[in-house]
């Protein structure tokens, strides 16, 4: 079977498994609805290892496959077919949503075990899968948009999961309503191609993009601008991040997969996928590169400050996201592409870790309140601190050399693109800090209450309350579960994350400076033509300063936080108190939130209530009431004349002829 | 076979009459089901590449005013007609379980309808086009004015009031038509061929085609000729609206592809920006108004406001891409807005009011009819990968090349669309349930109504192609009829284009400084 | 005598009858004062005919009496039937009927 | 002086003296019958209309002169005349328990009710075929003074007597006035002929003050009998106090008449002048419609509210005449054809609720129909949307026919103020269909009826005795005793219904009459 | 002479006209409208139209005007109020009379026919006589003559209806309770007396 095959079975398999559990949520017993949710998963992830085989089997120059089943769309000039591309990008890209997936599948099958919305859920998990995996094969730009609004309907249907939650559903119609910003990017963009270059495909597009276009001409720079609105609508980067925050409201393996793992870089994945155009707009790539900057020292302060667990490592996925964002737009790919693999492992093992936190809190989701599970829950603990070792760029682990793979990227380029490089480091610096913020506040420290009935063998637990608003939840559907599910005692939780953990710590060395560089020659075929691949190589010595620097500054962070938050704790405090501006700024997210609020919702709802008060009630039915009026006036005249007196009706007649005799002489002289 | 279609429903209807009270609804459901089957047979047997009329029926019927009864059927109307088919269908059924007290006279204004929304859409005369148009109004005057609810008369009353100030114009504008060009042909002729070939001058272009745009803007209705909606829409009983909503705003969007396009062409390029602004006014106001009701009908009616106004900026881009997708975008819409009033009016049975406030939770025990509602949610707010999406994905693309400043407005109403959609449905199935409501599954007969207009939707996401190849060659021949026309006769063709300039880019290839680079 | 004269005078009791419908209010008296019309419209006719030369007129003229003595017994019937049912005879009294 | 015997055409004059018999014997039948007096009487009468009619078809497709020209027998005024012969033979049942023939303590009256209904068909006969301006004066008095007397014959109600007075006093107005025009014409012109007043107009008087004002008098004198605005005002009155049957005869006969000698005198005789009248008439039309379709709004009294939409119709019609084309008098005739249709229906059922309930012509009387009694709520429902224009009835092609000919006239204008009119007239006629079918049955007004109320709500005198409260009769069963009305009603409409889809018949009937005055109209 | 004689009739004319306006009890209304037939027969005879004349004399003076003099005094001298209830009637009444003449002038006086300014063509002998007349009559206006004859009858059928009363013969419905109680002498109505005898209430014809 050649690659395309496998690449459509890939496809197939988490639709048929979400069919399935969809059609048979009634009939499905036990846990089947999560081991076929998984099953599918893992089969779709066996077919990604073999195209991504068949691939290899293939010479470099011919590693660019297409396949279509038929045409979706074909009229008056435009033609657009379901079509697919095989090409390394995109084989990386299924090898790491199907593997990281499936794992996500293994942990939820226990996690969500006492849910009442078991089979809905995996239902819906199989179909993002699918969708994801739409959006990285898909073999032109209208087919992205659909894998591209699908994945955000999915977000949407798992952040309102517990759709009794008002805060939940509120959350997903964010999420959903940001993500259709983006998709209107998107579609926008897809116009301004279509006009240019007369299709949608990928590769007749990316072949006539450097005829077609001088660089940084008007048209291109906007096609890539608005690439961005989608790419960033989609990734959460600034300004349009807010929404990520509050998916939080979803299932904690939901948080793991889509909004940590898989879709939220499906921005850095499309603007890997667009590099063409970006090639011919670098003003847009630079715009791209400085805003994933902002994002990503923003997203690190804000995590610095807020203190629910899943936030926290929320704003340091956005944080994280920046730095792919700003390895992509430079030219960085395949450090970029590095980059997400590697985040994509410890992300979501931290946010595993979490999972079993917060179920061992029944439920609570404040890093206050916690504290001291090291013993409560080892092996929970161990895996946190490796995610967060990861994260924080320790030395040795994954997320050390793909960080800094980047920045040494941005450096060797010069020029301006050493402020990239620069506020990269500091952001490294601040994200060792609140990486072992949580550490050191969930792990060490005197154990609470919750920690202490465990390590009695006594899980917490609590009835179901929203974390946001401390709200009871309407039990009577059961979401969540009333039970709560830790690593330590659910097999399938404990093997994800074991395998996630290993990934985190050794999922670098695919990538050593100087070592190896297999991810870069994988990747090669589909990032050959853009010169910033070929043209800039990062020396091996380069390349090592830079890791020294970021070692240094991972410990020094790592350092920070251990005075912080383990040797004097009250330090944080006064800090508080003392820069009090600062941490109002921090705690309210940089007033984006509120910023937005003002600016878009309530305009919009003001709009809104005018058109309804004023549009409505005075212009549209005004122009009725004025026609009727008008009549009903005329009617008093006619009805008044209608007196009753026979004596004015022949008034009236007499007048009649008298006007009308008066024409009749007008006319005769 | 389509007269068999056309005059069916009414003789289906004619039975009620006379069948035992019990049979009345079978009696209707078979003469529906009848048409529908025939439907599909018609679109079966319809030749794709072809852009002339098929089927064609042509007697004569009133000599001496040159009105001929001729029918027929092209790429335009195909799927219309079976839309038609398929909601009344999908009504009949519906409101067959929920039986009005004076039943007869439902089924009998219900087949009465469906045969004057059929020949609106089958006539090839341009007068029997208007009377069939005017016709429509009666029965659904009548089914809201008699089965609807509070202050239904005076809302349906203001309806057909409103709505007939239009038609009647257009039944002005119409005969004049025939008349000036009988003028030059010395013959009346009401047939759209052969006014076709005779186009009028320019100046009385101008009026008619107002007269006629009056017509099929208030019965869309586009935004400020909408007045009639709201009070309509809260007193119409809902399998009704679903109609209403479904099939009878189509045809004021299917008249300027029918009518004004072939018969005015330079009228149509006059005026297009004109009726370009109207249509994304009503994008924007419709998308603005839903998210501020909170009544589930307004929100659904104005949503259908704001996708009205989508199809026509569509067929007024003048190009054979937008126009392609507004007719798709026609059955879309009518397939997606009939089960959103049908699922409304199951939302009343279970929870007893129609205000958002007073609605949710209703997913809880009704996985089903969430899972249906959420299906059709998401391809009213053209979510990609339904069929609307690619539909508004046509209509913009031709937009956006033709006058590109409408399209990256109307865009904002995808946005929009988006909240407002989401927002309906979350307010009513998701959050705490709500007082006095009761979650219940939907029940078989009326999944079995529901089903298979998801299944259409869902089937035409997949394929949207069955109607975009099926409709092109006879939108290639509209707008082609007013790209030729525009240019050689109107004296003032040149400078239209040249003042529309500053809205449209030159396309591609136009400019001779690009072969260069 | 010129013909004109007639006609002006004819037009004058024209004239002078419309008035007289328009201000009085006995039926009675309406009646009359139709009858000055139709006997203006007679001269009018006569007049006319003796311009021309032509006997119509004349015919004319009579057909115009017979018409006239025909409305004056409806109306007198009327009358008498109003006065029976002790209506009031005011025509600005009959008023039941307006608006 | 030699007396030379006029040449009688016996042949085309027969449906006349087909009518002056059956007068003469209907009103000696009323005499001498005393029992079963309105079985023979009108059975008299429906053969005497049966024979002229017959008579009438017979003569279809003759073109002459009758009589010394006094007379012009041509399809139009036939065609008018069967239409008026058509109303005649519909009222004659409604007449049944008619007060105006049925007086309490009396004998009954149906011969003198049914001669004088016979009379004015023939005053309409001959005036649809004058062509004289004596035979013209005379026949409208034929028609107008029996209908004074018919308004004012149920001498128990005020207002019937109100309403013959007025309409007396306007008319006799209206009568002067068309005289005094007629006298300038024919001074002008030095013809009391139709074609000797052509060809004197013709001579260059087309644009003489004497003559255009004698047109001014005779526009307003017929405008008045077929209540153009601003000469409406007595319609309304007098359709509401009339006797519902005189009212449906007056509101259509009268007008196809009036309408016919209209047509023939304006645009034969006065056809040269067109130039001048043309406008004048557009603008009385539309001002008509305006009235018309205004001041019915809002209106309880059915009667009255067809009073109203009579003017309005009216207007509409006159715009056949504006047209000054065979297309507009085509137009018109079938207009007139499908006008009557369409309002003896509603007549009709008007008389049957006049009866059956206590509410007299109001509109709480049809109230509910729909559910109670749909052999009456479909005629008048099909009668209300033909009036009203919509498709499928006889009314639409009217208006389509029209709107034809205005735009083919060059009266767009007049067009697209039919439209408008037409628009606003919905209101009032779908607020009766919605009486009708959308509301429940009116809650009955009480044993005792209120003080004042005109007595008319009762049924006949044999079942009503003078004393016992009306209410007594109100359940009189429906049904049987209404047949001979129902039967004629449910004809109607579905005529109307047939005109609407399958014009041909009555569009090629009424393109024969415009064929006429082919001669005449450019 | 015929100056003398024109100008006698037609003060005469205008005389009686404005004295039928104006008067306000009806019978001299009555009265005067006599006077100005009279004088517009004389007018008639001025115009060679003896016919006409003899006729307005005989039938109109006559017998039309004894019909309104039986029915003034049957109804009583009623005077009219003076108040006005229309309000701007007694304003506009005159004043469209008023402008009635001066457009009807205007029309004769304005008008292309010369023959007008003229005493007319000569006429032979036995114009407007009644032999001429007849001939007319019963030659080409036969229908009208007809026709006018139906008229009459028709009028007073009407006049029946309207006024008459028919009493049922003996069986029909001769015990009819109205009947017997019905006042016997109309002339003198009483006052106040209620309507449902009125109904009722017989009176001969006129």
């Amino acid at each position: 079977m050649s690659a395309t095959t496998y690449a459509w079975l890939v496809l197939g398999l988490p639709l048929a498994g979400c069919l399935v559990n969809a059609l048979g949520w009634r009939s499905l017993p036990g846990r089947a609805a999560g081991w076929i949710g998984t099953g599918a998963i893992a089969l779709a992830f066996l077919n990604s290892i073999a195209a991504l085989v068949a691939l290899l089997d293939k010479p470099a120059s011919g590693r660019e496959l297409t396949s279509s089943l038929w045409t979706y769309a074909s009229a008056a000039g435009l033609d657009i077919k379901l079509g697919i591309l095989v090409d390394p990008l995109s084989v990386f890209m299924i090898l790491v949503v199907t593997g990281v997936s499936m794992l996500i599948h293994l942990y939820s099958i226990s996690y969500l075990e006492s849910d009442r919305g078991y089979a809905r859920y995996f239902s819906y998990l199989n179909f993002f899968v699918f969708s994801m995996l739409l959006l990285v094969l898909a073999g032109n730009f209208v087919l992205l948009i659909v894998g591209w609004a699908f994945v955000g309907f999915a977000s949407y249907a798992l952040i309102s999961f517990w759709y009794r939650r008002n805060t939940a559903t509120k959350a997903g119609m964010k999420a959903f309503v940001i993500n259709v910003i983006g998709d209107v990017g998107l579609v926008l963009a897809a116009f301004f191609i279509f006009r240019e270059l007369g299709t949608f495909e990928y590769l007749p597009m990316f072949q006539s993009a450097p005829q077609q276009f001088s660089t940084n001409e008007g048209v291109v720079v906007a096609i890539c601008l608005l690439i961005l609105v989608g790419a960033f609508a989609k990734s959460a980067q600034l300004p349009l991040h807010t929404w990520l925050p509050d998916a939080m409201e979803g299932p904690t393996p939901v948080s793991a997969l889509i909004h940590a793992a898989t879709m939220v870089t499906a921005g850095v994945y499309l603007i890997a996928r667009m590099h063409p155009l970006f090639l011919q707009a670098p003003t847009a790539a630079d715009i791209s590169a400085f805003l994933g900057l902002a994002t990503l020292i923003f997203a690190a302060t804000v995590a610095l400050a807020v203190t629910d667990l899943k936030r926290i490592i929320a704003y340091s996925t956005i944080s994280q996201i920046g730095y792919m964002v700003v390895g992509v737009s430079i030219g960085a790919y395949a450090a970029g592409l590095f980059h997400l693999m590697s985040h994509a492992f410890f992300k979501a093992l931290l946010f595993m870790a979490a999972g079993s936190v917060i179920a061992a809190m029944a439920g609570t989701q404040n890093i206050d309140r916690m504290s001291g599970f090291r013993r409560a829950l080892p092996f929970t603990s161990t895996l946190l601190i490796v995610g967060a070792l990861s994260l924080a760029a320790f030395p040795g682990t994954a997320g050390f050399f793909s960080k800094d793979e980047i920045l040494a990227f941005a450096a060797e380029r010069g020029g301006f693109y050493w402020i990239l490089a620069i506020g990269g480091y500091v952001g490294a610096f601040l994200t060792a800090i609140y990486a072992f913020r949580i550490v050191f506040r969930v792990v060490y420290r005197e154990p609470c209450p919750e920690a202490r009935k465990l390590e009695q063998g006594h899980l917490a637990h609590a009835e179901p309350q929203n974390p946001m608003t401390g709200e009871k939840e309407d039990t009577d559907v059961g979401f969540p579960g009333p039970e709560h599910q830790i690593a330590e005692r659910a097999r399938p939780m404990a093997i994800a994350m074991a395998v996630l953990g290993l990934g985190a710590i050794f999922g670098g060395y695919l990538q050593v400076p100087g070592v190896d560089h297999v991810l870069d020659t994988f990747l090669a075929p589909t990032f050959e033509d853009s010169p910033l691949h070929s043209g800039i190589h990062v020396s091996t010595g380069t390349a090592w300063a830079g890791l020294a620097a970021g070692a240094a500054l991972s410990l020094l962070g790592i350092a920070t936080s251990y005075y912080l938050y383990v040797v004097a704790p009250q330090t944080t405090e006064r800090l508080r108190e003392r820069a009090h501006a600062v941490y109002a700024f921090l705690i309210h997210k940089w007033y984006f939130d509120e910023v937005y609020d003002t600016l878009v919702y309530r305009p919009l709802i003001a709009i809104g209530r005018f058109a309804d008060a004023v549009l409505e009630r005075v212009v549209v039915q005004g122009i009725v009431a004025g026609a009727v009026g008008a009549v009903r006036g005329v009617g008093v005249v006619v009805r008044g004349a209608q007196s009753g007196f026979v004596r004015a009706y022949a008034l009236l007649v007499v007048g009649g002829f008298a006007a009308l005799g008066l024409y009749f002489l007008i006319v005769s002289s | 076979m389509i007269q068999v279609i056309l005059w069916l429903p009414l003789a289906a209807g004619l039975l009620c009459f006379v069948v035992p009270r019990r049979a009345v609804a079978i009696s209707a459901i078979l003469g529906s089901g009848l048409v529908l089957g025939l439907a599909i047979a018609l679109v079966a047997s319809f030749h794709t590449a072809e852009a002339g009329l098929q089927h064609t029926v042509s007697e004569s019927w009133i000599p001496d005013l040159g009105v001929r009864y001729q029918l027929g059927v092209d790429g335009i109307s195909l799927f219309l007609i079976l839309l038609t088919a398929l909601l009344w269908a999908g009504v009949t059924v519906f409101s067959s379980f929920r039986m009005p007290d004076r039943r007869r006279i439902y089924f009998f204004m219900l087949g009465l309808g469906e045969t004057a929304t059929l020949g609106a859409f089958l006539a090839q005369d341009l007068l029997l086009f208007v009377l069939f148009f005017d016709l429509m109004l009666m029965p659904f005057w009548f089914l809201i004015g008699a089965f609807g609810g509070e202050n239904r008369i005076a809302a349906t009353t203001k309806m057909i009031v409103y709505t007939l100030v239009g038609s009647l114009l257009m039944l002005v504008a119409a005969i004049a038509t025939a008349i000036l060009a009988s003028d030059q042909v010395g013959q009346l002729s009401f047939s759209i061929a052969d006014l076709r070939a005779h186009t009028l001058s320019t100046g009385s272009q101008q009026w008619i085609f107002l007269f006629f745009a009056a017509a099929f803007l208030i019965k869309m209705p586009a935004v400020v000729v909408h007045g009639w909606l709201p009070d309509a829409y809260r007193a119409a009983p809902l399998p009704v609206l679903a109609l209403l909503a479904g099939v009878l705003s189509k045809v004021g969007a299917y008249g300027f592809l029918r009518v004004a396009l072939p018969l005015y062409p330079q009228a149509t390029v006059q005026y297009q920006e004109l009726i370009l602004l109207i249509g994304v006014a009503s994008i924007l106001y419709g998308s603005v108004m839903a998210f501020t009701q909170t009544n589930v009908r307004l929100i659904a009616g104005y949503s259908s406001i704001a996708q009205l106004g989508f199809i026509t900026i569509g067929i007024f881009s003048l190009r054979p891409d937008g126009a392609d997708g507004s007719v798709l975008q026609m059955v879309n819409h009518g397939l997606v807005v009939a089960p959103i009033f049908l699922i409304i009016a199951l939302l009343w049975e279970r929870s007893g009011s129609e205000d958002l406030a007073r609605l949710g939770g209703l997913a809880m025990r009704a996985p089903v009819l969430a899972a249906l509602f959420l299906i059709v949610t998401l391809a009213t707010l053209a979510m990609p990968g339904s069929a609307n999406f690619i539909g508004e994905f046509y209509i913009l693309i031709g937009v956006f090349q033709a006058k590109i400043v409408y399209a990256l407005v109307a865009v904002v109403g995808v946005a929009l669309a988006a909240f407002y959609a989401i927002r309906l449905f979350q307010r009513t199935m998701h959050g705490r349930l709500a007082e006095n409501a009761d979650s219940r599954e939907i029940a078989l007969r009326d999944a079995a109504v529901l089903a298979p207009l998801v299944a259409c939707i869902i089937a035409l996401a997949l394929y949207p192609g069955l109607i975009l190849s099926r409709g092109q060659a006879a939108v290639q021949d509209k707008v082609a009829a007013v790209v030729s026309n525009s240019k050689p006769v109107a004296p003032n063709a040149p400078s239209v284009r040249a003042e529309s300039g500053w809205t449209s880019y030159a396309p591609l290839g136009a400019s001779p400084t690009r072969g260069d680079r | 005598m010129d013909v004109t004269w007639y006609l002006v005078l004819s037009a004058l009791l024209f004239s002078i009858g419309a008035g007289g419908v328009l201000i009085r209010r006995s039926p009675l008296v309406i009646l009359l004062c139709l009858e000055l019309m139709l006997n203006a419209g007679n001269l009018a006719l006569v007049a006319f005919a003796r311009d021309r030369g032509d006997q119509d007129g004349q015919i004319f003229a009579l057909i115009v009496m017979v018409v006239a003595a025909c409305e004056v017994v409806v109306g007198l019937g009327l009358i008498v039937a109003m006065f029976r049912r002790r209506l009031p005879l005011n025509v600005d009294e009959m008023r039941n009927l307006r608006g | 002086m030699s007396f030379t015997a006029p040449q009688v055409d016996y042949a085309g004059l027969s449906p006349v003296i087909t009518l002056t018999a059956g007068i003469c014997v209907v009103l000696l039948a009323g005499l001498v019958s005393e029992r079963r007096q309105r079985l023979v009487v009108s059975l008299l009468s429906l053969v005497t209309l049966a024979a002229a009619a017959g008579l009438c078809i017979w003569q279809w497709g003759e073109r002459k002169d009758l009589v010394a020209g006094a007379l012009r027998l041509d399809e139009l005024g036939l065609a008018a005349a069967l239409i008026a012969i058509l109303a005649a033979a519909i009222v004659v049942p409604l007449s049944w328990r008619e007060q105006a023939a049925e007086r309490p303590g009396e004998e009954p009256r149906h011969g003198e009710f049914q001669a004088l209904l016979l009379s004015s068909v023939l005053g309409m006969v001959l005036l649809a075929q004058a062509q004289n301006l004596v035979s013209f004066f005379v026949a409208i008095e034929l028609l107008s003074v029996p209908l004074y007397v018919l308004c004012g014959s149920a001498l128990e109600r005020r207002e019937s007597l109100e309403s013959g007075l007025k309409y007396l006093i306007v008319g006799s107005l209206g009568s002067a006035t068309l005289l005094y025009g007629l006298a300038f014409i024919y001074g002008g012109s030095g013809s009391t002929d139709f074609p000797g007043i052509r060809d004197g107009i013709g001579a260059g008087l087309a644009d003489d003050p004497l003559v255009l004002i004698g047109i001014g008098l005779a526009a307003t004198g017929l405008a008045f009998k077929i209540s153009i605005a601003p000469f409406h005002q007595w319609t309304p009155d007098v359709y509401q106090g009339a006797p519902t049957p005189v009212t449906a005869f007056m509101a259509v006969a009268t007008k196809v008449a009036a309408f016919c000698v209209f047509v023939r005198f304006f645009e034969v005789a006065l056809g040269p002048a067109v130039d001048n009248w043309q406008p004048a008439l557009a603008v009385l039309a539309a001002v008509s419609i305006a009235v018309g379709n205004i001041g019915a709004l809002g209106q309880d009294s059915l009667k009255r509210l067809l009073g109203y939409s009579g003017i309005a119709q009216a207007g509409y019609m006159l715009v056949g005449l504006v047209a000054a084309s065979e297309l507009g008098v085509n137009a018109l005739v079938f207009y007139l054809a499908a006008y009557a249709l369409m309002n003896l229906t509603a007549f009709a059922v008007i008389v049957v609720r006049e009866r059956e309930t206590e509410f007299g012509d109001d509109i709480r009387a049809v109230q509910g129909l729909g559910a109670d009694r749909p052999e009456l709520a479909w005629p008048l429902t099909i009668s209300m949307l033909a009036l009203a224009g919509l498709p499928a009835t006889a009314g639409f092609m009217g208006k389509l026919y029209l709107i034809e000919a205005a735009v083919d006239a060059d009266y767009t204008w007049l067009a697209v103020a039919i439209a408008i009119g037409t628009m606003i007239s919905l209101a009032y006629y779908l607020r009766v269909v919605a009486a009708v079918w959308m509301r429940a049955a009116a809650e009955p007004l009480g044993p005792e009826p209120a003080a004042g109320m005109p007595a008319m709500a009762g049924g006949s005198p044999e079942a009503n005795p003078p004393g016992d409260p009306p209410g007594a009769t109100l359940s009189a069963p429906p049904g049987t005793r209404c047949l001979a009305i129902l039967i004629p009603a449910a004809a109607l409409a579905a005529a109307t219904i047939f005109f609407g889809v399958i014009p041909s018949p009555l569009v090629d009937w009424a393109s024969n009459a415009g064929q006429a005055l082919a001669a005449f109209i450019p | 002479m015929v100056q003398v004689a024109f100008f006698a009739g037609a003060i005469g004319a205008i005389a009686g006209a404005v004295g039928v306006v104006a008067l306000r009890n009806p019978f001299y209304s009555v009265l005067a409208l006599v006077v100005h037939l009279v004088a517009l027969a004389g007018l008639f005879l001025l115009l060679y139209a003896q016919f006409v004349a003899a006729a307005q004399v005989v039938v109109y003076a006559g017998a039309v005007m004894v019909l309104y003099v039986f029915v003034a005094a049957y109804v009583g001298a009623v005077e009219e109020p003076i108040w006005e209830p229309i309000p701007g009637q007694r304003l506009l009444a005159p004043l469209l009379a008023a402008a009635l003449f001066v457009e009807l002038s205007i029309a004769i006086l304005g008008t292309g026919l010369s023959a007008l300014d003229s005493e007319g063509p000569t006429v032979p002998l036995g114009f407007g006589s009644p032999a001429a007349i007849g001939t007319l009559l019963l030659e080409r206006f036969l229908v009208v003559f007809e026709a006018a004859s139906m008229l009459l009858l028709v009028a007073a059928v009407g006049a029946v209806v309207l006024a008459g009363r028919r009493v049922p013969s003996a069986g029909a419905r001769g015990e009819a309770p109205g009947q017997a109680i019905g006042p016997a002498a109309p002339s003198a109505p009483e006052p106040g007396g209620s309507g449902v005898a009125d109904e009722h209430a017989a009176g001969g014809v006129p």
